[in-house]
Protein backbone atom coordinates (compact mmCIF):
# COMPACT_ATOMS: atom_id res chain seq x y z
CA UNK A 1 0.00 0.00 0.00
CA UNK A 2 1.13 3.38 -0.84
CA UNK A 3 0.98 6.35 1.19
CA UNK A 4 -2.14 8.75 0.71
CA UNK A 5 -1.16 12.02 -1.85
CA UNK A 6 -2.85 14.60 -2.57
CA UNK A 7 -1.60 17.80 -3.65
CA UNK A 8 -2.16 20.81 -5.06
CA UNK A 9 -0.26 22.36 -8.37
CA UNK A 10 0.39 25.41 -9.86
CA UNK A 11 1.17 23.93 -12.98
CA UNK A 12 -0.63 22.05 -15.77
CA UNK A 13 -1.47 18.97 -14.16
CA UNK A 14 0.41 15.43 -15.98
CA UNK A 15 -2.03 12.45 -16.02
CA UNK A 16 0.62 10.73 -17.78
CA UNK A 17 3.03 11.33 -14.78
CA UNK A 18 0.50 10.79 -12.06
CA UNK A 19 -0.99 7.21 -13.69
CA UNK A 20 2.78 5.96 -13.87
CA UNK A 21 3.30 6.50 -9.81
CA UNK A 22 0.16 4.26 -9.88
CA UNK A 23 1.56 1.36 -11.92
CA UNK A 24 1.93 -1.56 -9.87
CA UNK A 25 2.30 -5.43 -11.07
CA UNK A 26 -0.67 -6.42 -8.55
CA UNK A 27 -3.19 -3.70 -9.63
CA UNK A 28 -5.59 -5.01 -12.64
CA UNK A 29 -7.75 -2.08 -12.88
CA UNK A 30 -7.47 2.00 -12.67
CA UNK A 31 -9.74 4.30 -12.37
CA UNK A 32 -9.19 7.74 -13.34
CA UNK A 33 -11.34 10.89 -13.44
CA UNK A 34 -10.62 14.32 -14.92
CA UNK A 35 -12.40 17.48 -13.88
CA UNK A 36 -12.41 20.51 -17.37
CA UNK A 37 -13.03 23.41 -17.41
CA UNK A 38 -16.23 23.88 -19.51
CA UNK A 39 -16.86 26.49 -21.65
CA UNK A 40 -19.92 27.70 -20.13
CA UNK A 41 -21.65 27.49 -16.53
CA UNK A 42 -25.62 27.81 -15.74
CA UNK A 43 -25.25 29.45 -19.22
CA UNK A 44 -23.07 32.15 -18.93
CA UNK A 45 -19.98 31.53 -21.79
CA UNK A 46 -16.82 31.53 -19.35
CA UNK A 47 -13.25 32.57 -20.62
CA UNK A 48 -11.13 31.37 -18.15
CA UNK A 49 -11.44 29.97 -14.43
CA UNK A 50 -9.36 30.73 -11.36
CA UNK A 51 -8.80 28.67 -8.56
CA UNK A 52 -7.28 29.68 -5.68
CA UNK A 53 -6.69 27.68 -2.09
CA UNK A 54 -6.14 28.00 1.49
CA UNK A 55 -2.92 25.47 0.77
CA UNK A 56 -1.93 24.57 4.62
CA UNK A 57 -5.74 23.31 5.26
CA UNK A 58 -6.19 21.96 1.68
CA UNK A 59 -3.71 19.32 1.16
CA UNK A 60 -4.76 17.96 4.88
CA UNK A 61 -8.11 17.17 4.39
CA UNK A 62 -7.15 16.31 0.72
CA UNK A 63 -5.47 13.80 1.80
CA UNK A 64 -7.33 12.64 4.93
CA UNK A 65 -9.89 12.19 1.85
CA UNK A 66 -7.15 9.73 0.12
CA UNK A 67 -6.42 7.91 3.24
CA UNK A 68 -10.39 7.49 4.04
CA UNK A 69 -10.36 5.94 0.73
CA UNK A 70 -7.41 3.65 1.09
CA UNK A 71 -9.09 2.63 4.43
CA UNK A 72 -13.19 1.86 3.24
CA UNK A 73 -11.87 0.20 -0.30
CA UNK A 74 -9.91 -2.76 -1.14
CA UNK A 75 -7.71 -0.49 -3.42
CA UNK A 76 -3.87 -0.52 -3.98
CA UNK A 77 -2.90 3.15 -4.29
CA UNK A 78 -4.60 6.46 -5.06
CA UNK A 79 -3.45 9.95 -6.22
CA UNK A 80 -5.30 13.30 -6.53
CA UNK A 81 -4.29 16.29 -7.64
CA UNK A 82 -5.92 19.56 -8.04
CA UNK A 83 -4.88 22.66 -9.74
CA UNK A 84 -4.77 26.33 -8.55
CA UNK A 85 -3.88 29.62 -10.45
CA UNK A 86 -5.81 30.59 -13.62
CA UNK A 87 -7.18 28.08 -16.15
CA UNK A 88 -7.97 28.32 -19.80
CA UNK A 89 -11.05 26.46 -21.12
CA UNK A 90 -10.38 22.34 -21.31
CA UNK A 91 -7.49 23.03 -18.83
CA UNK A 92 -7.64 20.25 -16.12
CA UNK A 93 -8.41 21.32 -12.77
CA UNK A 94 -8.54 18.19 -10.96
CA UNK A 95 -6.90 14.40 -11.43
CA UNK A 96 -8.08 11.86 -9.15
CA UNK A 97 -6.36 7.99 -10.05
CA UNK A 98 -7.15 4.59 -8.19
CA UNK A 99 -5.52 1.63 -9.11
CA UNK A 100 -7.01 -1.69 -7.45
CA UNK A 101 -7.29 -5.63 -7.81
CA UNK A 102 -10.94 -5.22 -8.91
CA UNK A 103 -12.90 -2.60 -11.25
CA UNK A 104 -15.56 -2.02 -8.59
CA UNK A 105 -13.38 -0.89 -5.75
CA UNK A 106 -11.30 1.35 -8.46
CA UNK A 107 -14.31 3.03 -9.35
CA UNK A 108 -16.07 3.44 -5.91
CA UNK A 109 -12.58 4.53 -4.53
CA UNK A 110 -12.41 7.12 -7.62
CA UNK A 111 -15.72 8.48 -7.11
CA UNK A 112 -15.94 8.81 -3.47
CA UNK A 113 -12.34 11.18 -3.53
CA UNK A 114 -13.40 13.21 -6.62
CA UNK A 115 -17.33 14.40 -4.52
CA UNK A 116 -15.35 14.49 -0.94
CA UNK A 117 -13.01 17.11 -2.75
CA UNK A 118 -15.61 18.65 -4.02
CA UNK A 119 -17.40 19.23 -0.78
CA UNK A 120 -14.66 19.39 1.83
CA UNK A 121 -11.28 20.63 0.42
CA UNK A 122 -11.03 24.94 0.68
CA UNK A 123 -10.38 25.45 -2.78
CA UNK A 124 -12.29 28.38 -4.44
CA UNK A 125 -13.49 28.66 -8.27
CA UNK A 126 -13.75 32.05 -9.80
CA UNK A 127 -15.36 32.50 -13.26
CA UNK A 128 -14.19 35.27 -16.00
CA UNK A 129 -17.26 35.66 -18.51
CA UNK A 130 -17.26 36.87 -21.81
CA UNK A 131 -19.04 39.87 -20.55
CA UNK A 132 -15.81 41.05 -18.89
CA UNK A 133 -17.88 40.59 -15.12
CA UNK A 134 -16.39 37.72 -12.41
CA UNK A 135 -18.08 35.54 -9.65
CA UNK A 136 -17.54 33.22 -7.12
CA UNK A 137 -18.41 30.35 -7.63
CA UNK A 138 -21.72 29.01 -4.84
CA UNK A 139 -20.52 32.62 -2.98
CA UNK A 140 -23.68 34.49 -4.56
CA UNK A 141 -24.75 37.21 -2.99
CA UNK A 142 -28.07 38.10 -2.09
CA UNK A 143 -27.81 42.26 -3.05
CA UNK B 1 -6.45 39.49 22.69
CA UNK B 2 -4.26 39.54 19.70
CA UNK B 3 -5.84 37.31 16.22
CA UNK B 4 -4.79 36.97 13.10
CA UNK B 5 -7.36 36.72 10.71
CA UNK B 6 -6.26 35.47 7.16
CA UNK B 7 -9.12 35.93 4.15
CA UNK B 8 -9.65 33.78 1.22
CA UNK B 9 -11.77 34.22 -2.13
CA UNK B 10 -14.97 36.56 -2.07
CA UNK B 11 -14.15 37.75 1.71
CA UNK B 12 -10.94 38.55 0.85
CA UNK B 13 -12.10 40.55 -2.19
CA UNK B 14 -14.67 42.42 0.60
CA UNK B 15 -12.37 42.91 2.78
CA UNK B 16 -9.66 44.25 0.65
CA UNK B 17 -6.82 42.44 2.08
CA UNK B 18 -5.10 39.04 2.75
CA UNK B 19 -4.55 38.56 6.51
CA UNK B 20 -4.45 40.94 9.12
CA UNK B 21 -3.92 40.97 13.31
CA UNK B 22 -6.55 42.88 15.31
CA UNK B 23 -7.09 43.19 19.27
CA UNK B 24 -10.43 41.71 20.00
CA UNK B 25 -12.93 40.95 22.73
CA UNK B 26 -13.92 37.84 20.63
CA UNK B 27 -14.33 34.60 22.69
CA UNK B 28 -15.38 32.36 19.82
CA UNK B 29 -15.03 32.28 16.56
CA UNK B 30 -19.30 33.16 16.08
CA UNK B 31 -18.70 36.25 17.92
CA UNK B 32 -15.40 37.18 15.95
CA UNK B 33 -17.53 36.92 12.41
CA UNK B 34 -20.37 38.83 13.71
CA UNK B 35 -17.83 41.69 14.37
CA UNK B 36 -15.63 41.74 11.48
CA UNK B 37 -19.51 40.93 9.20
CA UNK B 38 -20.79 44.12 10.75
CA UNK B 39 -17.39 45.99 10.13
CA UNK B 40 -16.70 45.00 6.49
CA UNK B 41 -19.83 44.44 5.53
CA UNK B 42 -19.71 40.83 4.62
CA UNK B 43 -22.56 39.35 2.60
CA UNK B 44 -21.89 35.77 3.55
CA UNK B 45 -24.02 34.74 6.65
CA UNK B 46 -22.28 32.51 8.79
CA UNK B 47 -24.21 29.59 7.78
CA UNK B 48 -22.28 29.48 4.51
CA UNK B 49 -19.16 29.26 6.20
CA UNK B 50 -16.72 27.16 7.78
CA UNK B 51 -14.43 27.74 10.37
CA UNK B 52 -10.59 27.01 10.66
CA UNK B 53 -8.70 27.61 13.93
CA UNK B 54 -4.72 27.65 13.56
CA UNK B 55 -4.89 25.46 10.01
CA UNK B 56 -7.47 22.87 11.37
CA UNK B 57 -11.25 23.06 10.91
CA UNK B 58 -13.14 24.07 14.31
CA UNK B 59 -16.60 24.75 15.65
CA UNK B 60 -17.43 27.74 16.17
CA UNK B 61 -17.92 27.68 19.71
CA UNK B 62 -14.39 26.55 20.01
CA UNK B 63 -12.88 28.82 22.85
CA UNK B 64 -10.28 31.69 21.02
CA UNK B 65 -6.82 31.84 22.55
CA UNK B 66 -4.19 34.87 21.86
CA UNK B 67 -2.20 34.33 19.07
CA UNK B 68 -4.92 31.88 16.83
CA UNK B 69 -5.49 32.13 13.33
CA UNK B 70 -8.32 32.29 12.14
CA UNK B 71 -9.99 31.55 8.47
CA UNK B 72 -13.54 31.82 7.92
CA UNK B 73 -13.98 29.68 4.74
CA UNK B 74 -16.50 30.15 2.04
CA UNK B 75 -18.76 27.78 0.17
CA UNK B 76 -15.63 25.35 -1.40
CA UNK B 77 -16.15 24.72 -5.10
CA UNK B 78 -13.55 23.23 -5.96
CA UNK B 79 -13.25 19.86 -9.02
CA UNK C 1 -22.65 13.57 -29.92
CA UNK C 2 -20.38 11.76 -31.49
CA UNK C 3 -20.37 8.60 -32.97
CA UNK C 4 -19.97 5.47 -30.83
CA UNK C 5 -16.76 3.87 -30.81
CA UNK C 6 -15.56 0.66 -30.25
CA UNK C 7 -12.43 -1.27 -31.78
CA UNK C 8 -10.47 -3.73 -31.19
CA UNK C 9 -6.49 -3.23 -31.46
CA UNK C 10 -3.78 -5.59 -32.13
CA UNK C 11 -0.94 -2.97 -31.44
CA UNK C 12 -0.45 -1.28 -27.77
CA UNK C 13 -2.89 0.67 -26.56
CA UNK C 14 -2.83 4.61 -26.14
CA UNK C 15 -4.86 6.28 -23.77
CA UNK C 16 -3.70 9.88 -24.21
CA UNK C 17 -4.63 9.20 -27.73
CA UNK C 18 -7.74 8.10 -26.87
CA UNK C 19 -8.19 10.73 -24.13
CA UNK C 20 -7.61 13.75 -27.07
CA UNK C 21 -10.74 12.22 -29.49
CA UNK C 22 -13.08 12.85 -25.83
CA UNK C 23 -11.88 16.52 -25.46
CA UNK C 24 -14.73 18.95 -25.99
CA UNK C 25 -14.69 21.97 -24.68
CA UNK C 26 -18.70 21.46 -23.47
CA UNK C 27 -17.28 18.39 -21.47
CA UNK C 28 -16.11 19.03 -17.66
CA UNK C 29 -15.73 15.07 -16.67
CA UNK C 30 -14.33 12.78 -18.05
CA UNK C 31 -14.11 9.21 -16.54
CA UNK C 32 -12.20 6.31 -17.62
CA UNK C 33 -10.92 2.69 -17.05
CA UNK C 34 -7.98 0.96 -17.74
CA UNK C 35 -7.73 -3.11 -17.26
CA UNK C 36 -4.29 -4.15 -17.07
CA UNK C 37 -2.84 -7.44 -16.83
CA UNK C 38 -2.10 -8.41 -13.25
CA UNK C 39 0.72 -10.80 -12.31
CA UNK C 40 -1.48 -13.28 -10.65
CA UNK C 41 -4.97 -15.01 -11.04
CA UNK C 42 -6.61 -16.40 -8.22
CA UNK C 43 -3.25 -17.83 -6.54
CA UNK C 44 -1.50 -18.56 -9.35
CA UNK C 45 1.65 -16.64 -11.11
CA UNK C 46 1.13 -14.98 -14.51
CA UNK C 47 4.12 -14.63 -16.94
CA UNK C 48 1.79 -13.47 -20.04
CA UNK C 49 -1.48 -12.78 -21.42
CA UNK C 50 -3.29 -13.88 -24.80
CA UNK C 51 -6.11 -12.22 -25.65
CA UNK C 52 -7.90 -13.37 -29.23
CA UNK C 53 -11.59 -12.20 -30.25
CA UNK C 54 -14.39 -13.07 -33.01
CA UNK C 55 -13.34 -9.89 -34.99
CA UNK C 56 -16.61 -9.42 -37.24
CA UNK C 57 -19.14 -9.90 -33.87
CA UNK C 58 -17.03 -8.43 -31.22
CA UNK C 59 -16.92 -4.73 -33.04
CA UNK C 60 -20.42 -4.92 -33.71
CA UNK C 61 -21.23 -5.63 -29.98
CA UNK C 62 -18.65 -3.41 -28.52
CA UNK C 63 -20.35 -0.63 -31.07
CA UNK C 64 -23.84 -1.61 -29.70
CA UNK C 65 -22.50 -0.98 -26.21
CA UNK C 66 -21.09 2.01 -26.91
CA UNK C 67 -24.78 3.49 -28.54
CA UNK C 68 -26.31 1.99 -25.49
CA UNK C 69 -24.36 4.44 -22.70
CA UNK C 70 -24.69 7.35 -25.21
CA UNK C 71 -28.34 6.81 -25.06
CA UNK C 72 -28.98 5.49 -21.17
CA UNK C 73 -26.56 8.45 -19.56
CA UNK C 74 -26.52 12.35 -20.23
CA UNK C 75 -22.65 12.16 -21.78
CA UNK C 76 -21.20 13.64 -24.53
CA UNK C 77 -18.83 10.84 -25.90
CA UNK C 78 -17.77 7.43 -25.19
CA UNK C 79 -14.93 5.44 -26.88
CA UNK C 80 -13.86 1.65 -25.63
CA UNK C 81 -10.91 -0.06 -26.96
CA UNK C 82 -9.90 -3.77 -26.09
CA UNK C 83 -6.33 -5.32 -27.04
CA UNK C 84 -6.00 -8.65 -28.49
CA UNK C 85 -2.88 -10.60 -28.93
CA UNK C 86 0.35 -11.36 -26.62
CA UNK C 87 0.06 -9.17 -23.63
CA UNK C 88 3.16 -8.48 -21.10
CA UNK C 89 2.19 -8.05 -17.44
CA UNK C 90 1.04 -4.40 -17.12
CA UNK C 91 0.11 -4.10 -20.54
CA UNK C 92 -2.98 -2.42 -21.48
CA UNK C 93 -5.63 -4.79 -21.81
CA UNK C 94 -9.18 -2.44 -21.89
CA UNK C 95 -9.09 1.31 -22.11
CA UNK C 96 -12.81 2.95 -21.76
CA UNK C 97 -13.15 7.14 -21.84
CA UNK C 98 -16.94 8.78 -21.56
CA UNK C 99 -16.83 12.40 -21.15
CA UNK C 100 -19.79 14.61 -19.78
CA UNK C 101 -21.04 17.62 -18.90
CA UNK C 102 -21.67 16.15 -14.94
CA UNK C 103 -19.30 13.72 -13.46
CA UNK C 104 -21.94 10.82 -12.03
CA UNK C 105 -23.33 10.36 -15.73
CA UNK C 106 -19.39 10.13 -16.87
CA UNK C 107 -19.06 7.36 -14.19
CA UNK C 108 -22.16 5.44 -14.16
CA UNK C 109 -21.49 5.19 -18.55
CA UNK C 110 -18.32 4.40 -18.08
CA UNK C 111 -18.82 1.49 -15.56
CA UNK C 112 -21.72 0.49 -17.85
CA UNK C 113 -19.89 0.43 -21.27
CA UNK C 114 -16.81 -1.87 -19.07
CA UNK C 115 -18.90 -4.31 -17.30
CA UNK C 116 -20.87 -5.12 -20.68
CA UNK C 117 -17.74 -5.47 -22.47
CA UNK C 118 -16.59 -8.12 -19.59
CA UNK C 119 -19.83 -10.37 -20.22
CA UNK C 120 -20.73 -9.57 -23.78
CA UNK C 121 -18.06 -8.93 -26.22
CA UNK C 122 -16.68 -12.06 -27.55
CA UNK C 123 -13.18 -11.83 -26.38
CA UNK C 124 -11.00 -14.63 -24.52
CA UNK C 125 -8.01 -14.63 -22.54
CA UNK C 126 -5.59 -17.58 -22.15
CA UNK C 127 -3.06 -17.40 -19.65
CA UNK C 128 0.48 -18.71 -19.40
CA UNK C 129 0.96 -19.42 -16.06
CA UNK C 130 5.41 -19.96 -14.15
CA UNK C 131 4.42 -22.98 -14.33
CA UNK C 132 4.44 -23.61 -18.38
CA UNK C 133 0.92 -24.16 -18.36
CA UNK C 134 -1.71 -22.14 -20.03
CA UNK C 135 -5.10 -21.69 -19.18
CA UNK C 136 -8.23 -20.35 -21.21
CA UNK C 137 -9.90 -18.42 -18.53
CA UNK C 138 -13.59 -18.85 -17.97
CA UNK C 139 -13.50 -22.59 -19.49
CA UNK C 140 -12.56 -24.60 -16.52
CA UNK C 141 -13.17 -28.02 -17.80
CA UNK C 142 -14.59 -30.63 -15.39
CA UNK C 143 -12.28 -33.75 -16.50
CA UNK D 1 -26.92 -28.63 -46.24
CA UNK D 2 -23.71 -26.90 -45.90
CA UNK D 3 -22.69 -25.66 -42.80
CA UNK D 4 -19.45 -23.53 -41.98
CA UNK D 5 -18.48 -23.76 -38.72
CA UNK D 6 -15.63 -21.39 -36.91
CA UNK D 7 -13.87 -21.97 -33.92
CA UNK D 8 -12.46 -20.08 -31.28
CA UNK D 9 -10.57 -20.57 -28.08
CA UNK D 10 -11.00 -23.64 -26.02
CA UNK D 11 -13.49 -24.81 -28.85
CA UNK D 12 -10.57 -24.20 -31.68
CA UNK D 13 -7.76 -25.89 -29.25
CA UNK D 14 -10.28 -29.05 -29.14
CA UNK D 15 -11.24 -29.15 -32.95
CA UNK D 16 -7.60 -28.45 -34.07
CA UNK D 17 -8.73 -26.25 -36.85
CA UNK D 18 -10.21 -22.69 -37.35
CA UNK D 19 -12.88 -23.21 -39.56
CA UNK D 20 -14.62 -26.18 -41.48
CA UNK D 21 -17.16 -26.80 -44.11
CA UNK D 22 -19.30 -29.49 -43.54
CA UNK D 23 -22.36 -31.61 -44.73
CA UNK D 24 -24.74 -31.81 -41.88
CA UNK D 25 -28.10 -32.37 -41.37
CA UNK D 26 -28.76 -30.39 -38.50
CA UNK D 27 -31.66 -28.26 -38.77
CA UNK D 28 -31.08 -25.84 -35.69
CA UNK D 29 -27.43 -24.92 -34.17
CA UNK D 30 -28.35 -26.99 -30.60
CA UNK D 31 -28.56 -29.38 -33.23
CA UNK D 32 -25.35 -29.20 -34.34
CA UNK D 33 -23.83 -28.61 -31.52
CA UNK D 34 -24.48 -32.21 -29.89
CA UNK D 35 -23.35 -33.36 -33.05
CA UNK D 36 -20.14 -31.86 -32.85
CA UNK D 37 -19.50 -31.83 -29.62
CA UNK D 38 -19.98 -36.10 -29.66
CA UNK D 39 -17.85 -36.36 -32.71
CA UNK D 40 -14.47 -34.27 -31.31
CA UNK D 41 -15.41 -34.77 -27.31
CA UNK D 42 -16.14 -31.07 -26.87
CA UNK D 43 -16.03 -30.37 -23.20
CA UNK D 44 -17.79 -27.57 -22.67
CA UNK D 45 -21.93 -28.37 -22.64
CA UNK D 46 -24.07 -26.33 -24.38
CA UNK D 47 -25.41 -24.39 -21.91
CA UNK D 48 -21.74 -22.35 -21.38
CA UNK D 49 -22.26 -20.99 -24.68
CA UNK D 50 -23.74 -18.99 -27.01
CA UNK D 51 -24.18 -19.11 -30.53
CA UNK D 52 -23.69 -16.90 -33.77
CA UNK D 53 -24.97 -17.28 -37.17
CA UNK D 54 -23.96 -15.45 -40.38
CA UNK D 55 -21.69 -12.89 -37.34
CA UNK D 56 -24.71 -12.20 -35.15
CA UNK D 57 -26.02 -13.94 -31.98
CA UNK D 58 -28.71 -15.96 -32.36
CA UNK D 59 -30.76 -18.75 -30.57
CA UNK D 60 -29.95 -22.42 -30.25
CA UNK D 61 -33.87 -23.21 -32.14
CA UNK D 62 -32.97 -20.70 -34.76
CA UNK D 63 -33.74 -22.95 -38.43
CA UNK D 64 -30.49 -23.15 -40.40
CA UNK D 65 -30.02 -22.41 -43.80
CA UNK D 66 -27.83 -23.91 -46.29
CA UNK D 67 -24.83 -22.06 -46.28
CA UNK D 68 -24.78 -20.50 -42.92
CA UNK D 69 -21.45 -19.64 -40.94
CA UNK D 70 -22.04 -20.83 -37.42
CA UNK D 71 -19.94 -20.41 -34.48
CA UNK D 72 -20.14 -21.26 -30.48
CA UNK D 73 -19.06 -18.34 -28.34
CA UNK D 74 -17.04 -20.07 -25.33
CA UNK D 75 -17.42 -17.87 -21.58
CA UNK D 76 -16.29 -14.87 -22.86
CA UNK D 77 -13.36 -12.83 -20.82
CA UNK D 78 -12.38 -9.50 -21.89
CA UNK D 79 -11.02 -6.69 -19.52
Amino acid sequence: MHSPTFSMSSTPLEPEVLKKELLDSHAGALATFEGWVRNHNEGQPVDQLEYSSYPQLAEKEGQRIVAEALERFEIDAAIAQHRVGLLPIGGIAVWVGVSAAHRGAAFDACRYIIEEIKSRVPIWKKEYYSTGVTDWVNCHQET
Amino acid sequence: MQLTITYFALLRDQRGLDTETIDSPAATPAELYTQLAEQHSFTLPSSALKVAVNDDFAHWTTPLKDGDTIVFIPPVAGG
